[in-house]
Order: C-alpha cells, then structure tokens, then sequence
C-alpha cells in the first residue's frame, strides 16, 4: 500500500495519508450533519462534536490493532467513527433508533461497539480513563493495547490521578489520550489547572509521556504507534497530550463568547484537514486526487442519516 | 412572574447580598454563569472571591465546602448533575453529614449543595438521576426538591441559612416554569398540601407534583375524584405526618416518582405511613419508572416516565372506577 | 464447621480456581490478607497477577473493575469498610450498573464489591454504616448481604458467577460465627424463612437475623408467641413475594434494620408489602437506629443498636401483650 | 525566653528545644498508655498511634498560631495534644467518657477540638486535606493558615490531587504535611506509589515542596514557621514532605511482620526523642535538665487517664 512519495518525515505513505484524509473529511462532515439535524429536532438532547480534533481519533485508530480496544468520552463520535463503527448506527443512535449501536437506549454520550472495539463512550468524565485502565488489567501480558481518551479538564480530577497512578504501578499497557483542546465547558484550562502541562501530571508517575500536535495527524500516528508498539512489549503505561482546539462551541448552541478575539481564527488555520491536504500536495499528490475525499464523505454522510433516519425507532415495552 | 432558575437566582443574590459569609462556586457556574445559566451575572455582581469556577473536582468541591462550613464559611456548591452526586458523597455522607453530631455540637456545618436532576430532556441515563434516595438514609443531611419558583426562592434560602448540610435538586424540566415568589418562610422538611380532595391522597415532588395536580383535575372534572396532592419537598427530613393526616381522611395513597420502586421514596414513605396509621390505609399504591436505567431514546424515556396520564389511570384503576 | 469469614475465603479460591479470569484485588487484601484475614493465603495460592493489593484509590479500584469486567475478567475487587463505598459509588452507578442495559446487551458486567459493614466493633460513626441503603435504588446493580457462613459461601459464590455487578456486604460482627457449608446454589435476590411461626413476621438482614432469632426463641418460650423469621439476604432485587407470603399468614411483620428509619430498607419494604398486600396487615412496625451517626462509646453505640431484647419487646409491645 | 545556648542550625532556642522535648516525651508516653489501656480493655475499637511521629506535631505546633486551624487523621493524637487540646479530655474520648472531646461520639478516629484550631481528626484518607482546603478559603486575605495533616497512602488518592490543585488554583493559605513513614497499613509506599518522592506530586501543580528530615524537630519546626510566614502573606499554598516512621504496627496489635529486618532499628536510632535530647545536650544543656522531661511527662499521662477513667460514660437518650 505504501507507494512511492511519503507524506513527509512522519514515516506514513501517500496512500495511508489520502486514507486519513478522507477519514477526518468524513467525520467534519458526520459532526457537520449531527449539529444540522440537532438544529432540525432530529438529534435530541445535546451533543458534543470533535470538530477540530479529528487528526486525533483518525491519527490513533491507525495504529491500533483490530484487539485492542478504546474507551472515550461524550465527545467520542471521531473515535467511534475512526474505529470503524457503521456510520448509520452511529447517525442511529444519536437519533435515538432502534438500530442503533446501543439500540437507542444511549444516546450520543454513551456510544459503545464492543465488536469495533468500543467499550463506551463515557459521560462522566474520568469514566473513560478507568475503564481503559481496567482493560489494560484484563490485557496484561496479552498484547492487546486499551486506549482512553479524555480531556484537559479530566486533568484536575481524582480519576486521572488515581487511573494514571494504577497503571504506572501494575505496568498496564495503557494507552492515555489526553485531547488539550484548552477549555472545559467554558473555562480556559489555565484558570483550573495548576502547574504547567499535562503530560507533566503523567511524568510524575514515572509515565512516559509526551506532548503532540493534535492538528497534524501525522504526528498524531507516529507517536501512536510507538507508543503501542511499545505497550505491546509490556512496558507500562504511555501518555500523550494532543493538544488541540475545538472549532465549534462545547455542546448544542453554545456560541462560545468566552474565546479571546482572533483565538479561534488562529487554530483554523491550522485545521487537520488543510495540514493533512498541504502535506498531500507537498508530497506531489495533485489537488484533483485529495478533492475527492471531501465528494466521498458528503456521500457516506449523506447515506448514514438517510438510513437512520427511515428507520424506526424503539418499542416501549415498559413494566413498572 | 419569574422562572424557576430565576427564583433560584435571586435566593442565591438575596443571601449572598445579606451575609458576606455565603459562598458560590463550583464547575462553569460563575463567568458562564451555569450550564442552565441559573447562576448568570453573580461573579459581576459579587466579585470572584465569592463566586467562582473551580476545576472539575468534585471531591474536592465538596469537600473544600465542608471545610469551609466549619471556619465561618457559607458555601452554596454546585454540582452540575445530580449523577454526579456519586463522587461528592464521601464528603456529605462522611464528613458534613457527620461533623456537628460527632464533634458533639461544636461546630455548625452550613453548606448547600445545588444539583440539578430528573430525566425528560433526552439527556441520557448519566445526566438524569435523581440522587435524593442515595443520601436519604444519612442522618444529618438535608435533602429538598421546590417544585415551583416560590418553593425553589423560599427552600434556597433557607437551606443557606440551614445550620446543617442540604441537597437542594432543581429538577431540569422545571427551570423555565414561571411562579409568585413571596417572602414567607419555608421551613424545610416540611411537606405542603398543593390540592384539597377527600377521595384519594396523591403524593409527588417537583416535575410530578404538577403531574399530579394536572391528573387531579382531570379526575375532578372527568371522573368525579378529588385527589388531595401533597407536595413532598424533601426527602429528608420526610414529613409523615402531612402524608398520615392526609390519608386519615382518604383512606388512599399513591406516591408518583420518578425513580426505580426498590429503594425509591415512594415505597419508604409508605412503609412510615404505614407504620404510623395502617388502619387509616384501605389502598396504597406507587407508581414509577422500569427497573432499568433512563433510556435517551424519547420514545423509550417518554414510555419510561410517569406522566398525568398514567397517575389519573391509576387512581382510576385503585378507585374502581369510581 | 467454618467461619463466616474462612467461607468467605474458601468462596473465593473456589473461584479462583474454576475459573482463570476471576481476579481478586483491593487495599490490603494481598501480602497482609485483609483487615479481618479473611483473604488471607490467597496470593500466596494464586499469584500476585491474579490476587494482588492496590493504592488508596477508591475510584480506581472500582473503575478498573469496571473496565476489566467489561473485557473478559471477573474481578472481585474489596472496598475494605463499607464507608468508603461513597468514593466508589460514581463507577459502580454510572457505569457497572448501567453497562449492559445502556450498552443494548453488548456487554455483561460481572464484577463483585465486597464490602465490610456494620456496626457494634466500638470502630466509630466513620467505620460502621450499612451502605446498601445508598445504592438500592439503582437499577442494574444486586447488594446483597448474607446472615452465615452457609449463606457468605453460596452468595458470593453467585455473585462472582453473576453477570451483573454485585455489592457484597460481610457485617464485621458475623465474622467468627460458624456454620455448616453446603453446595447448594444460592439464587441472589431471594428470602430465605430462617424460623416457621404463625404469629408474627420479623424480617432483617445479617447480623439482625441471628438477633431476631433469639428473640424468637424467647418469645416462643417466654411469651407463648411463634415469630416468623425472615433473611431477607438482598437489599436488591428485595424479594418481598416471601415477606408477603408470610404477612398473609401472620398478618403482622416487624422489620429490624440496622440503620435509620427514612430511607432504610425496612420502610421500603413495608411499603412494598402494602403495595402488595395491604389487606393482609394487621399491623406493622420498625425497628431501627436513631437518627444520628452511630456513636463510637460502648453505652451509647449499644443503645442506638437493636438487639433482641428490642425486638422482643417491640414484637409484645405490637401484639398487644399477648 | 530564648536563652543563650541554641539548640545547633535550626535557629530554635534551648527552652523552647527543651519544651518540645518535654512535648514529644509526653505525646510518646502518651501514646504508650493508649496502647496499653487498649490492651487492659480501657480503649474499645482500634487506636493508630503516633510514636516516631512525634517530631511533626510538635515541631508544627510551635510554628502555629492560636488561630490557625488544623485537620489530622485517626493518626492525629500527637497534634491534638500538641495544639493544647486536654490531655484529659482526649483520654476520656478514647476510653469513651462523656467529658471527652467529642463527648465520647467520636473515639479515636474523629478528636475534634474547634477551642483549640483542631477542626477535625478524619477517619476517611483524603478527609483531612479537604478540610484543610475548604479551611483555606475562608481564610483567604486574613492570614490565617489552615493545614492538613495525612499519610504516604493518602498520596494516591483522588482526594489529595484534587485539593493540591484546588489550593493551588486558589492560592489558598494551606500547609499541607504528608507524614510519609513507608506504609499505609501493611503495605510498602514503593509498592503502591508510581515515581519517585510525593513532594514531586505536590511540585507538578507549582506548590512550593520540600523533602523534611520527620525525626528532627528543629527541621520541622524550621520548614513548618518558613511555611507559614509564607502563607501568611498570601503566596498559595506549600507541601511539607516529612519523612518519618512508626515504631509500632498500623493499629491495635498489627505485628508489623511486613518490615525488613533491621528497619525499625534503624530508625530507631533516629528517634526524634533522642535526636532532640542529643542537640540540647550538645548545646551544653545538662542530662539532669533533660531527663526532667521523663518525669514530668508520665505525671502528666497518668494524672490525664485517671481523670479520664474516672469519668462518667455518657448517658444514652435513644429514640428511634
Ligand atoms: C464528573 C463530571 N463532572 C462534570 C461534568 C460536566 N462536564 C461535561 S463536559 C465538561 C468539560 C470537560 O472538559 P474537557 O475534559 O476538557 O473535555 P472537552 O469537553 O473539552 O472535550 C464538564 C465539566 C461531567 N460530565 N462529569
Ligand atoms: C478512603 C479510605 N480508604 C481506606 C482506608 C483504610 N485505611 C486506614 S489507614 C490506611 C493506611 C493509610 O496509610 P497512610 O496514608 O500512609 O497513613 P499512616 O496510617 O501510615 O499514617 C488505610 C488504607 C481509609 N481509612 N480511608
Ligand atoms: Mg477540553
Ligand atoms: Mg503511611
């Protein structure tokens, strides 16, 4: 697969890039399209899109392995799409179908797909982390990799201590995704974050761990994939802060006003999908080719929520 | 008129405004002023020493809360969703709960904690619970739930000016209800006859206390029943003797909750009823949510939810259609 | 004859011997063998991959359970006193509990919480409460709580082969009772009547039942009064069809819980009962704990606690002398 | 009162050196008669004592002043006794009296004496911390100082991140001392405790954090007044990790079997009774003057159990 004209010093192929793009061009336009139909009343309750951070979800599911398994968080849609979940029981569930993964009874915050690898989507935060660690127990010298994602405002709570703590002592093979997109809700994480980075609350455990660039998927991969190549020897727990940015409010309608001026803009210029389409042409692959991902993933979209949506939804069958 | 939240709001500035000792603070609640904006404006209002974001960190929310109760402090916490309750617990049950019976009555511990609860927002089974039944056994806890905005001013502002420790759970599908705010006092742990009726008593908390007014009167004009509605108002203390003399009169008990049977409040008040005035009792029943998590779904969550509907059935039901 | 604790033990290693993906791990449990031994030898037995201790890390501990059990493990994890549930109560209500209804079936969560309960030790108000009130109205979990050895082998045995999360309460006072073991499966969430008699049913739970008993026994002897005594053995599911069957003999039933009386399991049963069979009461009662923590000098905690004496008195004083 | 003749580096005085030593004998000797009141059935339940620790108590103690508060653990006698509480009426608590401190409600595990700034001794790891945080935001702007104190086990727990990084977000005036003696419970610290010293922990969020010799009193003393004029003045809160030892088991009658042969002799000769008394002798002070303190310190622990055994139980009022 790998043909001439890598994509630059990330070790990753034109090929593999082209993929990654049209994965992360895929899930832009699947969050796209979940805001769209919460708009029209078709998603109800809330949602949480990962619109900014898809180099993350794309970079990582790439270096996993069809055993290992991910744990993520309400704003896990990218990963859940990223692992190969059927984009139609994704669209599905968030529209409370019976054929959703969890046949409607989850929601957009609970998505969970045990036969992708799946083990939840965690609306507590810190949820994901502990089950992820709890995963790496059941791994132990098997080779299998657990994956938690989470964010920058999970680093303040009990949860991420105590998780990060346990898997240092027992060596779990740990992978911990943390996903800096510089705000909880809608404080700035330096308001409520003591000390200096994140991965640094991971160094003091003895964990390796290292920051990255959430908006290049190709940084993302690489150290994805050492870091599983080296769970998979049985070396402890590994710890990246991706650091990243949400381009769309927190959830539902928030408009986001407490982003300074220029903030947003700023990040945007660094969108995962135009880092990885410049990385594309700089390696020699024309304009024509790199288009089509965005065709191809209006198309897939498109599809998911038309099937969704025809389908019905849950029977009651209620006993008090 | 005001709104639920706005009541809410205005108990919070009435009493940070009369006691420079109260406190506000907990995640997203002071700049973006609460993700159902319940807390808009405090911070500029008040300055950030007294209404503040903290990290996401409820131990530690809770716990600082209790610490600070004890030093002179008037904390008003908030944990945003009554689920989350599960990780502030050590602190109230072990600690606040505790602190002023152990110390032999040394100290006071005046703290609030605001939760808001209950499921019908499609919000999913984590974001949805009512927590009140997880601490109602807890000697020295408070437990209230307003379920109107004069309720939601007047309970506030006790329960900040409460010597012990309260859980004060805003039910979500609530806030925007619009209601009289009055200054007259409530004295918390007491519960409150909503409706007169002598045929059946009819007992609920906030969402299903207007449930159960709207099945009253239905039954009234429709059925020929006077439902007598007691709102409840809290878990803890559980007002029994509002129930027993209601049911001394009507001889009938349905408690509505949103909330599994087994270990619900329903079932638990009925056995204290009972316990107190069994031969007052020709027929109790209870009627409440499936023994399995709040679905997201809303067909599957509208399905799982007792709504006016299914409480004026069931009185039909129990009446013998009278 | 066994002790209730080396049942305990011996439940264990049966399941760490059938079955490879039972792990057994939790503070202190490992080198030292528990607080009250009773995990004693087993990492010796097993290894320190299957039976191994962990840091002070309530949430983490119940977490990782979570998240092992949900990928092939059967962990049995030990939160070492019942009071310290509340720092493990977030992972086992929002995610153990809910997994396999939320997850549509996809996954089981078979994961076991024991847990030391009770009060009586002079341990304090911090190390002595019954936490299976805190999570009984929670949908997809089992608590459970055995009387005696026979009970402490075939429950835990169940629980650990359950495919839902079980809370397992040991009551510390019952650790050096004896008893008989036996193979005979225990299915969770059923009664159990200890003692036949047609007068009165007194319902309890762990140490409560052997109280109960000998209360029983004097009233037999002493008082010409045959008590039914019921092992209610779970908090949840509550089997309240054999508390039923047996009022609709009795017509009277006494609950002896210890803990307080709002929100404690003997109101919800009760209610639970009149729910179900309100004309068969003549009358009913409860017999609890004070409403304050559980004191820690020895003439006080043995006054807040039930013993039979309470019970038979209170048992006289409800049948009218008879 | 600081006379001629200070005790070596430490800048603390011979008197006030002598009167920690008399402090430390007494709370050593103290904690003998718990123990065998314990085992002659006077003490009910369990009982965690304090000897080797006695250093940090006292030493902290002599830097605090009387409106500052302090939240100890179910190992907190020492620093009961130290703050002034009545010897007496924590002896009554422990054996149950009605005169106790708590008026026998609360037993060893929960000595509370809001007279003398002891908001709380706290049965639950992680307790003691919160309280001391909490303690810290109604202090802010009036220095005063709130300080928790906790073990080595409690530097796992969600409970201690939580409150370093709440403290150190709100540059609240708290001290925090961890009593690190190797152990929670029967097992080892290094077991259980991913990375190297818990002052790092305390460190990653930029509280100020020092590794303390538990056995000098001088140095806690030293570091412990540093501490507080620092806090005083509002700088955000600092981390003492003292390093110490117990020279008896976890509690009640713990064998303590899990010690490597020849630790506890070891730190033995580091007792900080001995350390004290050979600084004051090598400060010219007389072995007549310092073996005062043994006399003085048994008359005191005899005179506060007999006043305490001799005291009525509280009388039961149930009502249920
Ligand atoms: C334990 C807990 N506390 C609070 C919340 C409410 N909440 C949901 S998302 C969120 C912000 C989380 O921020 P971060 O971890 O940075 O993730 P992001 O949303 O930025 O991806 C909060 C406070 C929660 N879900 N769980
Ligand atoms: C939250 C919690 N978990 C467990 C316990 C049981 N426990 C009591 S003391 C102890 C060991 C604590 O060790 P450390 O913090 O080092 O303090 P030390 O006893 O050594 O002074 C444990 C596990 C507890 N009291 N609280
Ligand atoms: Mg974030
Ligand atoms: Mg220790």
């Amino acid at each position: 697969m790998n043909t001439a004209g890598g994509a630059g010093e990330s070790g990753v192929g034109a090929d593999e890039m082209l993929a990654m793009l049209e994965q992360m061009t895929f899930i832009r336009r699947f969050e796209e399209e979940v805001q769209a139909s919460f708009q029209r009343g078709e998603v109800p309750g809330t949602t949480h899109l990962c619109i900014g951070h898809e180099a993350i979800p794309v970079g990582l599911a790439a270096a996993l392995g069809p055993d290992d398994v991910i744990a993520t968080t309400y704003r896990g849609h990218g990963h859940v799409l990223a692992r190969g979940a059927d984009p139609a029981a994704v669209a599905a569930e968030l529209t409370g179908r019976a054929m959703g993964l969890n046949g409607g009874r989850g929601g957009s915050m609970n998505l969970t797909d045990f036969a992708h690898g799946i083990i939840g989507s965690f609306g507590i935060i810190g949820g994901s982390m502990a089950a992820a660690t709890g995963a790496g127990l059941s791994f132990r010298g098997t080779g299998r990799v657990a994956v938690a994602t989470f964010g920058d405002g999970c680093a303040n709570h009990g949860y991420f201590f105590e998780c990060l703590n346990f898997a240092a002592v027992f060596r779990l093979p740990v992978l911990f995704i943390c996903e800096h997109n510089l705000y909880g809700e809608y404080t700035p994480w330096e308001q409520v974050t003591a000390g200096a980075d994140i991965a640094a609350r991971a160094r003091v455990f003895g964990i390796d761990a290292t920051l990255v660039d959430g908006m290049d998927v190709r940084a993302v991969h690489r150290h994805a994939a050492a870091a599983v190549a080296r769970l998979r020897t049985g070396e402890g727990p590994v710890f990246l802060e991706c650091r990243t940015y949400r381009f769309v409010g927190h959830s539902r309608s928030d408009p986001a006003t407490y982003r300074p001026p220029g903030e947003l803009e700023e990040w945007q210029r660094r969108d995962p999908l135009i880092v990885a389409r410049d990385a594309l042409h700089d390696a020699g692959v024309p304009e024509s080719v790199t288009g089509e991902a965005e065709g191809t993933a209006r198309e897939r979209v498109r599809q998911a929520f038309a099937t969704a949506l025809a389908s019905p939804f849950p029977e009651p069958a209620v006993t008090r | 008129m005001t709104e639920f939240r706005a009541a809410i709001r205005q108990a919070l500035i009435d009493e940070l405004t009369a006691d420079p000792s109260v406190l506000v603070f907990g995640e997203d609640v002071a700049a973006a002023g609460g993700v159902f904006t319940v807390t808009k404006g405090l911070q500029e209002q008040f300055g950030s020493t007294r209404v503040f974001d903290t990290p996401i960190s409820e131990l530690a929310i809770t716990g600082a809360a209790f610490g600070a109760a004890v030093t002179g402090s008037r904390p008003v916490i908030e944990i945003m969703f009554g689920d989350f309750m599960a990780l502030a617990m050590d602190s109230l049950i072990n600690q606040a709960a505790k602190w002023r019976w152990v110390s032999n009555g040394q100290t006071a511990v005046p703290l609030v904690v605001r939760t808001t609860v209950g499921a019908g927002a499609r919000f999913g089974p984590v974001h949805c619970q009512i927590p009140g039944t997880w601490m109602q056994n807890i000697p020295g806890l408070k437990v209230v739930c307003p379920s109107n905005p004069a309720d939601a001013y007047g309970m506030l502002r006790a329960a900040i000016r409460d010597d012990d420790p309260v859980v004060f759970m805003e039910h979500k599908r609530l806030y925007l209800d619009e209601g009289e705010l009055t200054d007259a006092p409530v004295e918390l742990g007491t519960a409150r006859v909503v409706r007169r009726g002598g045929d059946v008593t009819i007992v609920s908390v906030m969402k299903g206390v207007g449930d159960a007014l709207v099945a009253a009167e239905a039954l009234a004009t429709q059925d020929g029943i006077e439902a007598e509605v007691i709102d409840l108002r809290s878990f803890r203390p559980l007002d029994v003797a509002t129930v027993v003399a209601s049911v001394e009169a009507t001889g009938r008990l349905l408690c509505v909750e949103e909330g599994a049977r087994t270990g619900g409040w329903a079932a638990g008040l009925i056995g204290q009823v009972a316990a107190d005035a069994l031969g007052s009792l020709d027929d109790v029943a209870i009627l409440c949510t499936p023994d399995h998590p709040v679905p997201f779904s809303p067909p599957l969550e509208d399905a799982a939810l007792p709504g006016p509907e299914d409480i004026r059935a069931m009185v039909r039901e129990r009446l013998g259609g009278a």
